[in-house]
């Protein structure tokens, strides 16, 4: 962050006016003095508790366009996993999860197996508090498990699944993320690193496209292929058989949560704004993310319309996420006609690979794997385009060995799970709908077929 | 007596409802049904795969009348449901041995 | 609180060391300092930025309030209009609308016709930073899109909505708001302005009563008459058809964002938050703002039990809306007790006007006109109650030149897109519903007379 | 802007600073100065303002969960007491609420019965804005009316229970409030104070466990008792038949909001972020209260697996606001672990309590008595056991009195009411349910067995 | 074998149940209807403009007897459905040819 | 004419239709119903109080078809629902005196 450089000499004065000055001030208002170091301090601090609620309230968005887009018979369990996982996620992450990804990582692949513990008030150092910081990293690790959850809907059990959020938060996605945000091999700054020397930069992901996006869609798409799909969901010769999701106006809500909680995602991994420099960053991050999340939309209804005749709602509320999931990477430096060309490419790539995924027979419930998987990689890729401080080799070393990392060990985990507990209801559990079987209580038991008036 | 059993469009309800109240009948029971027939479905595409609604909404009356009511009552369904356009339903005539009204006890006839 | 005990040491030494030697307070904090104008500029970003993401938040207020007020069987296409009316507003903002409204207007009747480009970050100067200025008049000139999806829905096409919405956000929008908040003939601060010459004062709109509220409405109107209502709404001699909404929940969901978004709206536009002043002004119209809106609630369920014998609650959500737009064209100067009365008139206004706009036969499906445009219009003309810096004459004239425009203006364009593209539907289609006729997915597929179950 | 003016006072000095020394400074920004107590001043106010709109969205996280837990022919009415209570709540404690919890209490039993009146902007002095003060006090008070209407759902006619909302937040909750939050004879801090000499402490309620939850949930309580069950609810011989709530998403969306804004419920209540101090309290509060409620979902799933084999989704959710309502008297001395434990001994007893109410054929529709009174006294009483400043005696004087206050206020408002006007519909009313009774308007129109399609 | 179809009050069927498990007739199909008759509904005001609800909720229950066993199924849900408001319902009886159980292929009062 | 009544389980809807529009039969008319009979429904606990689902989900066919072809439509319905468990359901076969196509006003067999 060069900005330090600039800020010195103002600061110096700003001291200064404060030695001089600072009683003059204090006949304005009772309020405790604050300092210029300090008010940066705080800023910063809170920018990372805004942004943090805002992620937070992804969870929600998350909840509701998974509820909305699963058949009335597994809303229940769907809305439960969410609740669920938000709760394993934010445990294990202050357990084990925090340390693993920030404490002395240090150009390494891992930092250290240990909770996390909050300082003193007052011997709380650094450029933000150390709780602010877990709670604005632990909300995005909750949302790497929310997409999984998606992916694998209606056929899960909870248990199985949450066991997975706890090994996922717990240690695949720190580990990977300690590569990059915990200044691991993928990260280090010294022009010696291994990374610079072979790649001619480190690997750039400013709000994890890769990091949190890719890391929850890899692991979606293995436990999707490892479970297989829903009953019914594929025919004989290649027959498709589309279950549409039980709610529009709730996966719609969603959507429009995710989208508002993004501006805390993107422009909270600023991570800072107690500065010009760092308000104007923050600012322009806002912009940008909400230009791709148009482009995405935009150019989901065009094409919906122009090959269907009609717009499909379900793509163009995919295409918003592609649309940020693609702008995540580098929401910074791109121009706002290039941020909206980033985030329009994830909404093409949505209507392209949601049919592709189909007749792969993967059966990815919410379309979570083109919306984080496949725009993660573009918008990963494509940073070098606008950011002179990345390079694609970098950026392609960064994307395979996550992949690689998060494939291999979601699937020691998926299958280990397969063959102990098992990871699917029967068949008849599944036919009734998990609300029945695991949960006990339909979604909607006064309307729809389960009417429980009758 | 007999059983009126009528599959109509469902937008055709209210003229329906007014054509037989017309003829003094002003009791009957509606559900919301589905058909299948002449009349095709539409198809859909959901995320990029199609698929085929061959249901179609409609709404299916009952109404109970005494023998000598039923044609009328008939005629009173076909001509207010009628939009000469392919689905526009079926009605079905069948026998009732007795009728019961619960409020009263009243049977048959009285009953309706 | 014995915090504040405990505190009272660290704050003692905190002051001693800021007075002694600044320097030491590095010893408290390594965040980079910052000197008070530039915290001032950080904060009032950061009001920007939060006020803008809440009024964003508006936008899934306004689609949840319309899903709730539809039918069933129009519900995933207000669904997807709302989505889709964000995206291209903020487009088209973008692209022509900020700079049209904002770029060198210098007491004329519009800026550039320029896309909004954003400065390097250490060249971002100003009170604020330039992105988030933009970011906050984006999501205003959304509002104005969404209140017309409202008055017109059930009955018109996805496209040729969506292109009224470009012309409205990039050009309707900003020429007329460029005349006030675009400093220019209705602003013009110099004494000798025409406004101030001919009306004593310049025009009064704080947040936007009448530029964004009444201009939508306006628009809304326009587009309700040229539309016609929807089919069976009227019956022959004058009979009313009402259409229930389909979901209340997600009524009150989306009233709630909206009431909630309003913080935004109208604290937001203090534009400052960096001093006493600002942060005075922020907070008392966050109190009035509440305070309005609940007048309008109390008002509008008093009334209609009073007239109907039942609380009607479609009109205690219009009612609190109608009392936030009511307050927003003064939020500041009024004193609490005032604020609920504005607030309450505007309830009150909903009670009458809802009607009277069906025996005109004018089909507005969620009441957007009496709650955006008429007290839209009562907020901006009580403003000289309140502000002594209004006048009448000034409200009437900012009101009147802005209706006239909107009028023509939308006029222009609605006609245009009925005779060319068109904006109804076929009747067979608005009978079965635009969920199957342009979007192909009913909202709720499982339940409902469509339902897919069967 | 014209605020400029009235400020050029205060500016004056800033400038004369910035004249002398800011020339650098200037040239980086245009933004007005602020000094270092002024920026803590502002940030501390900018705390009230997020907090309070956090919490202000909470009233719409009551709604939703309220929606979704009753049944389908008294959700319009629910939404419709939601958003009444609200305003009305909000209205009662500016006319006389806050005053009399705040307004010269000094430790006796209450303040003065006068509205709230705000200074200008230019003499508002204090830590925070006198505004931002109200709003965040006043949200608070509306969330103790929102308790209440949970637990009385499906039962109680619209305005008896609007005008027990106006006497809670006008008189009840403002009296008790006092006692601790208006520095009354619960808090007064003298080391000679009655409550110091007999219990060695003050009683310490940090974000209101007892003061919001338990008052709330005693005037629920009692609420309960009198009204009595819902028709059928309880049969002969001690039967109990379940009545499922209509609508699951929404009550899952209800609790994830109440989650977020729990952040500004306690987190504002730090009262203060203009500091490293405060700042880190704040963050440390946001990271404790998240564990919290995520130990009350733990808790709540693995019990109701264990003992009933299936995960009851109703109870998870009870459980987060359990875990939320337990850390709520003391976020901030406790350690990530005890906070964990603080918040699954809440999900525990929402797990016990639920059943247990019922055999006692206490009615309580959302399960707020055991979510918010009991929860809330266990939170009340551990406080001791991290906070060495608390006395168990202290807690226990505070939640008995407190308690014995509320119960008896509250009961004789409702006796009144119910002997009054009366609290309960007829008979068929009730069967047919409040929607149709008193609002007249179905929630659902056109599905469930009230469809009105047909 | 008789069909038995009786309309009734919603909140009547578990009576009616029980009544009819009393008689050893474990078997019935449910579903949800709207009613119109003698019991006229109720007007409601949306937004200021008046309108009828015409149609009220009931409950149509069908139970496929033995010939001899009819008249007291018809006679318990009689008294067990009768609250003696207007608007209790009727019940409709018809006679029915055959009958199949569809798990076993039992045709006729084997199958019910 | 006959009118066929049957009582299924709901996932065995697409396999019934196809079995009668193989017969030619390409008419017919569903709807939602519960049922109530010797598959016992299972027991629920909701927040902590234990109730019991009597009524499961069940689709019910009509098809009116000409009296010659019933037998067969029977025995269609009846292999294409079968699953042998319990809860199969039941077939209901019955006289229509006459039918009437709203469309044409064609009316007994020509009708279907
Ligand atoms: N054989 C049948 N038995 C029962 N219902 C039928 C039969 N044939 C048609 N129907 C019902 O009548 C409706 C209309 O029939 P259809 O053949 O589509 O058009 P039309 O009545 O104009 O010939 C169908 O949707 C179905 O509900
Ligand atoms: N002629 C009829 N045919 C079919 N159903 C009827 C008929 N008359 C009444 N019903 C059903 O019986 C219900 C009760 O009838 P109604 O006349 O309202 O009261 P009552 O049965 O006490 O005379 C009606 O809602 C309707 O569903
Ligand atoms: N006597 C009856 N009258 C009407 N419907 C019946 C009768 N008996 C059973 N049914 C319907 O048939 C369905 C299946 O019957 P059931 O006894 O549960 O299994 P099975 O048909 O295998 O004996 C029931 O759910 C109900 O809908």
């Amino acid at each position: 962050m060069l900005k330090k450089k600039e800020l010195t000499q103002t600061m110096a004065v700003a001291t200064l006016l404060t030695l001089a000055y600072g009683g003059v001030a204090y006949a304005q208002s009772e309020a405790d003095a604050i300092s210029g170091p300090d008010t940066a301090y705080v800023l910063n601090t809170m920018l990372f508790l805004i942004g943090g609620f805002l992620v937070m309230w992804m969870a929600a968005g998350f909840a509701m366009l998974e509820a909305g887009m699963v058949r009335t018979k597994n809303v229940s369990m769907q809305c439960t996993k969410n609740i669920a996982l938000f709760s394993v996620a934010g445990i294990a992450y202050w357990a084990v999860g925090y340390n693993l990804m920030y404490d002395g990582v240090d150009g390494g692949y891992l930092g250290s197996f240990t909770p996390k513990d909050i300082p003193a008030t007052d011997a709380d150092k650094g450029s933000y508090t150390a709780a602010s910081d877990w709670f604005f990293q632990m909300v995005f690790c909750a949302t790497a498990a929310s997409i999984v959850s998606g992916t694998v809907a209606e056929r899960i059990k909870l248990w199985p699944f949450l066991i997975f959020v706890v090994v996922l938060c717990g240690f695949i996605y720190p580990i990977q993320g300690a590569w990059k945000w915990g200044a691991g091999w993928l990260a280090s700054g010294a022009d010696t690193s291994w990374i610079k020397t072979v790649a001619g930069a480190e690997f750039q992901d400013f709000a994890g496209s890769t990091l949190v996006h890719s890391t929850g869609g890899w692991a979606a798409l293995v436990g999707a292929i490892l479970l297989g799909a829903r009953a019914g969901k594929y025919g004989p010769n290649g027959q498709i058989n589309p279950m549409p999701g039980s709610n529009v106006p709730l996966a719609t809500l969603g959507t429009f949560i995710l989208w508002l909680g993004w501006f805390g995602f993107n422009g909270g991994s600023q991570l800072a704004i107690g500065s010009i420099g760092d308000a104007s960053a923050v600012s322009k991050i806002f912009m940008n993310t909400n230009l791709a999340a148009a482009g995405g939309v935009v150019a989901a209804i065009i094409l919906t319309q122009l090959f269907y005749g009609k717009v499909d709602i379900t793509m163009a509320l995919n295409g918003a996420l592609a649309g940020l999931v693609s702008i995540t990477a580098e929401p910074l430096t791109p121009s706002p006609l290039w941020s909206i060309a980033v985030g329009a490419v994830g909404g093409v790539i949505v209507v392209f690979t949601v049919p592709l995924l189909d007749k792969m027979r993967i059966d990815d419930v919410v379309g979570a794997i083109p919306v984080h998987l496949l725009a993660g990689i573009w918008g990963t890729m494509i940073v070098p385009a606008s950011n002179s401080d990345a390079s694609f080799l970098a950026q392609a070393i960064g994307v395979g060995s996550i992949a690689a990392f998060v494939i291999v060990t979601s699937l020691v985990v998926w299958t280990i799970l397969k063959f102990t507990i098992g990871l699917r209801p029967t068949e008849e559990q599944e036919a009734a709908g998990l609300d029945q079987a695991e949960i006990g209580l339909e979604a909607y038991p006064e309307f729809g077929s389960g009417s429980q008036r009758i | 007596m007999k059983l009126i059993t009528a599959i109509i469009k469902p937008f055709k309800l209210d003229e329906v409802r007014a054509a037989l109240t017309e003829l003094g009948l002003e009791g009957m029971t509606v559900s919301e049904v589905k058909g299948y027939g002449r009349q095709k479905g539409h198809t859909e595409i959901y995320r990029g795969a199609e698929y085929a609604v061959n249901f179609l909404p409609k709404i299916k009356i009952e109404v109970a009348v005494a023998d000598d009511a039923a044609e009328k009552a008939v005629g009173a369904i076909t001509s207010s449901a009628h939009t000469g356009q392919i689905g526009d339903g079926k009605i079905f005539v069948s026998s009732i041995d007795s009728t019961v009204r619960i409020r009263t006890g009243e049977t048959d006839d009285a009953a309706l």
